[in-house]
């Protein structure tokens, strides 16, 4: 694979000759570089011991911010996670809570 | 293959967290679902139309997308989406790519990308017939500028431009039908759909699409907590009571032959739908009781020629 | 070994697309760019091309899949005129900032209204500042010659950008004229593979093309492009270069005929710089030293050059084949009258707007163009900056 | 330059004045001149007057500019005589073809004081006789060039055998009824 420009190196700093052509960009979900987790003014919090690992509140995140590793949630992405609560209203088992950020 | 959600969430995420939809937003729940129906081992391109999703899933330089993607405008997303599609195959005929690579072709944009401005571009592809498939996020409005009315708000919808007041009880028009509108193109597959249960009615439908050659069509309703007004985590409870009150029947039409996948035990009154969302608040003043009747009516007639066409 | 032939300017367009095989061809119709595609269809047909033709719904809808097409890792053109063009609008600027070479045939016609399927500039002079390189033909041979050399400074390396080949409507798009065609594999060694880095369905990594860009790099971004545009400039030199070494005939930015001794000169473009020789060589029998600059390439434009190459003269008409409604002159007058602001010496200058929606352009036009410059040089009157020729006119003739 | 021709056709939108003029270039093309071809484009539907130009040259010419002084005129239809001034700008040494069943004089009367050469050629009895139905064309062609001599009238018939062997190399008889259409009306031209 040729070397490229990587998005980590493309700032608001940069001058206009390091830019990509086009502003295009060549790898994949470079998002993950944006902390949207700032954003959060309420905040989920999953008790581990009563969640039954349904999973149904994983798909229901916008924001691809309940991992699944082996067939099994994990601990919140809270560097994405804006705090929506949909996950909290998706839970069955009353295992998500949702807080407001202190 | 029956649907597993435990397998589906095993796949690496195709639609990366870090875009800038707003808090609760069900086109990140689509595309991620989306992607999700596109085998692990093929790729995909995805032709985004100007929109809430453009402007938050690629902003330079951050992409949320695993697969190829490209924006070009607003209105012509299938469009590009038929220009990626003859590369593809011309490139596979001049031995460019391999023969046993695959790759889907993607199209999804608003329903302002779609139903309005996007669709003499939509109409275009579909007649051509080109492999693809198109998916709308139907969230009822022009979001992306700030909820205006579109061919997709329904009636009685209090949108920027339809606002409710002394002389109006919101937009005048029923929803336009698009999901007829494209069977009527003789698409080998139409389906809609939405975010409910554990997403199978959703998967498969997008699945099925995106494996069906020719143009194929999943209108998705996409609920939108600023332009609905209503509390963000409630998204799939508002899902629910769409398909509930068959304000958004859930139906899949495949050569022609139309199939409910989803029938109500119970088919619940239009009110609980709207209820609960602000836009419809002024619909429930003194005075304004006939705009439920009229939305239920409405409803009932959708309902039942649905229900002919699908015996 | 050259072919002698004779073909229309648009059959000439045609047959060097049927030579270079693009991938993909997405096409709608208009008049007079109409018959590119249909030429092309039957190529297809029968089985000359195997290129990818889309028909699409609309113009918008033609570069539109274009852009996708080129973004994907193909060659893509398409071909249009006037309302089309306009139609094209928003995604020219679109294909351009994102940086795909696409190759657009443009058959020149004016811009409604009234509606009118005849030549002038209005279409393409509307998109110039778009992105788009444009290049323009005086005649079949040049359309051809042109298009033969647009995908090589479209895809130069730091220039990656759009371009349109222009030709006049009507006038060299269906005219039949003598021309060179170059025999097809020598075509094919000229234009080469297209070998772009990234693309969207490259197997080893994905291609995100067209993003939201906040103001922290939108600024960057379009200097980058502008300065792509300048970099063109050498392209075209090069290819040109190149051109002439592999088939023989000469191109530059700009054609100077007759201007070494020149006093007096009329800068266009197109068809009517070709009308306009004839009368330079009348004038010159005479003993008037008129010249005339054609200008060749209008993005980037050639202001340097144009200014160095009038800069003795002592009296210049700028023609004008679209009416740019400044009130105060053309675009081609407003370019080069900027672009000459610095010279130590410089002519005295008038626009004249004329031709328009094809009002005939004739010798004796051009004529009457060499006869008031002379005057101005006489008198040192310049008399009305801008005006219009070949109009039915309650006033006196300005001419 | 002096030695560059130039014609200018009327016919009907649908009759072939385009063509002829395509077919006139193709035939000095052949020869090794320098042509141009152009027709002058409206929205014109078929039935409409049509004007369709040719410069035959021996270097290549530049001007793109219509015809206003031509050197001869062919007029593809009789009818137009009534509506269009054809001789307009015509050069006094040239000359205007019409294909009528007429004699040049009978037609004087319509031409607007035209003072100079008429000559007319009955393209419809000749077509019909050797083609079986009505194509002008071909007649008109081979008159315009017996007329004109803007081409050599023997390379012209040599030209245009070879160009319709080519054409039509699975109906030979239908290459005999051209050349026979061709040099009879190269013969059949009066005045």
């Amino acid at each position: 694979m040729s070397e490229f420009k990587k998005a980590k190196d493309i700032n608001e700093q940069i001058p206009w000759q390091e830019l990509t052509t086009g502003c295009e960009i060549y790898e994949p979900g470079t998002s993950r570089l944006t902390m949207t987790g700032e954003w959060r003014s309420k905040i989920p919090v999953w008790n581990a011991e009563k969640c039954k690992q349904c999973l149904l509140c994983a798909p229901f995140c916008p924001d691809s911010s309940i991992p699944v590793k082996d067939g099994k949630r994990t601990e919140f992405d809270y560097d994405h996670c804006k705090g929506c609560g949909i996950c909290f209203k998706a839970c069955p088992f009353g295992a998500i809570d949702w807080k407001e950020v202190h | 293959m029956a649907y597993n959600l435990k397998e589906q969430l095993s796949k690496e995420e195709r639609f990366e967290a870090g875009h800038r939809l707003c808090a609760g937003c069900g086109a990140g729940i689509v595309c991620r679902a989306m992607m999700r129906a596109v085998e692990p081992e093929d790729k995909a391109v995805i032709c985004n139309a100007t929109g809430c999703l453009e402007v938050s899933s690629f902003q330079y330089p951050f992409t949320a997308w695993h697969d190829s993607y490209i924006h070009t405008a607003f209105e012509n997303t299938s469009a590009t989406a038929s220009g990626v599609e003859a590369a593809y195959n011309v490139m596979k005929r001049k031995g460019k790519i391999p023969a046993e690579r695959n790759v889907k072709i993607l199209a999804i944009g608003g329903d302002g990308g779609t139903y309005d401005i996007g669709f003499q571009s939509l109409s275009g592809a579909l007649e051509r017939g080109h492999d693809f498939t198109y998916f709308c996020y139907d969230n009822n409005a022009y979001m992306n500028t700030g909820t205006q009315r579109s061919s997709a708000t329904p009636r009685f919808a209090s949108a920027t431009t339809t606002p409710a007041g002394v002389e109006s009880v919101g937009k005048k028009q029923a929803q336009k039908d698009l999901t007829q509108i494209v069977v009527s193109h003789g698409s080998p597959y139409v389906a809609q759909t939405t975010l409910i249960g554990n997403l199978k009615d959703f998967h498969e439908k997008a699945h099925k699409a995106i494996y069906t050659q020719g143009a194929t069509f999943v209108n998705v309703l996409c609920p939108c907590p600023r332009g609905w007004q209503y509390p963000a985590e409630d998204l799939i409870k508002i899902c629910k009571l769409a398909v509930d009150t068959c304000v958004w029947p859930l139906y899949e039409v495949e050569n022609g032959e139309y199939r409910l996948t989803y029938e109500p035990k119970k088919k619940l009154p239009v009110e609980e739908f709207m209820s609960l969302q602000g836009r419809f608040k002024h619909c429930f003043k003194p005075g304004n009781e006939w705009t439920i009747e009229a939305a239920q009516q409405y409803v009932d007639k959708k309902w039942e020629e649905l229900l002919a066409k699908c015996k | 070994m050259s072919i002698r032939d004779r073909l229309s300017g648009n059959e000439a367009i045609a047959t060097a697309m049927r030579q270079i095989n693009p991938d993909v061809f997405a096409m709608f119709p208009i008049t007079p760019s109409t018959e590119i595609p249909q030429y092309f269809a039957q190529y297809v047909a029968d089985g000359k091309v195997d290129t990818e033709f889309i028909t699409v719904e609309s113009e918008h809808s033609s570069l539109s899949a274009c852009m996708g097409a080129e973004a994907a890792g193909c060659r893509a053109v398409t071909a249009t005129s006037s309302a089309g063009l306009a139609y094209m609008n928003e995604v020219l600027y679109v294909a351009a900032s994102s940086r795909l070479p696409i190759v657009l045939a443009v058959s020149c016609r004016a811009l409604t209204g009234p509606i009118n399927i005849n030549h002038d500039y209005s279409d393409s002079m509307a998109e110039r500042d778009s992105g788009f390189i444009q290049i323009y033909a005086e005649n079949n041979q040049e359309a051809y010659d042109n298009y033969l050399q647009a995908h090589r400074i479209a895809e130069t390396a730091d220039v990656r950008l759009p371009i349109m080949i222009c030709e006049d409507g009507f006038i060299t798009s269906h005219a039949i004229e003598n021309i060179e065609l170059e025999e097809d594999d020598a075509v094919k060694a000229f234009v080469g593979e297209y070998k772009p880095e990234h693309y969207l369905l490259k197997e080893e990594n994905p291609l995100a093309v067209g993003p939201y860009g906040v103001s922290g790099y939108y600024m960057e971004a379009r200097v980058a492009q502008a300065e792509a545009m300048k970099n063109a400039k050498r392209a075209i030199l090069d290819v040109a270069a190149d051109f002439e070494r592999t088939f023989g005939r000469k191109y530059g930015l700009i054609e100077e005929y007759c201007m070494e001794d020149a006093e007096l000169a009329i800068v266009l473009m197109g068809s009517s710089a070709g009308t306009a020789k004839a009368a330079v060589n009348e004038l010159r029998a005479q003993g008037v030293k008129a010249g005339l600059v054609k200008v060749r390439v209008f993005r980037p434009f050639p202001g340097e050059e144009i200014a160095q190459a009038i800069s003795h003269c002592k009296a210049v008409a700028v023609l004008d084949k679209s009416e740019g409604f400044s009130g105060c002159g053309g675009p081609l007058f407003a370019e080069t009258a900027s672009m000459c602001i610095n010279l130590e010496k410089r002519p005295k200058m008038v626009d004249i707007v004329y031709g328009l929606g094809g009002r005939d352009f004739t010798v004796d036009h051009a004529k009457r163009v060499y006869r008031r410059l002379e005057k101005i040089v006489a008198t040192g009157e310049v008399g009305p900056i801008y005006s219009h020729m070949g109009q039915r006119d309650l006033r006196e003739d300005v001419q | 330059m002096s030695e560059m021709i130039e014609i200018r056709w009327h016919g009907r939108g649908g009759q072939g004045a385009k063509t002829a003029s395509q077919l006139l270039a193709d035939a000095a093309f052949m020869s090794g001149k320098y042509v141009q071809s152009f027709p002058e484009y409206g929205p014109e539907r078929s039935g409409a007057p049509i004007t369709a130009y040719n410069r035959i040259s021996e270097e290549r010419c530049s001007i793109h500019s219509n015809i206003y002084e031509p050197d001869y005129v062919a007029v593809v239809d009789e009818t137009l005589l009534d509506s269009v001034n054809v001789t307009a700008g015509l050069k006094a040494h040239g000359a205007v073809i019409i294909n009528t069943e007429k004699n040049p004089e009978e037609l004087r009367a319509k031409l607007h004081g035209y003072e100079g050469r008429i000559c007319t050629i009955d393209a419809r009895a000749i077509s019909q006789k050797h083609l079986g139905a009505y194509f002008p064309n071909t007649p008109m062609l081979a008159a315009v060039v017996a007329v004109s001599k803007c081409v050599d009238p023997y390379e012209f018939l040599k030209d245009m055998e070879t160009s319709y062997r080519h054409k039509f190399a699975k109906k030979p008889q239908v290459v005999e009824g051209n050349l026979k259409c061709l040099s009879e009306a190269m013969k059949g031209v009066k005045g």
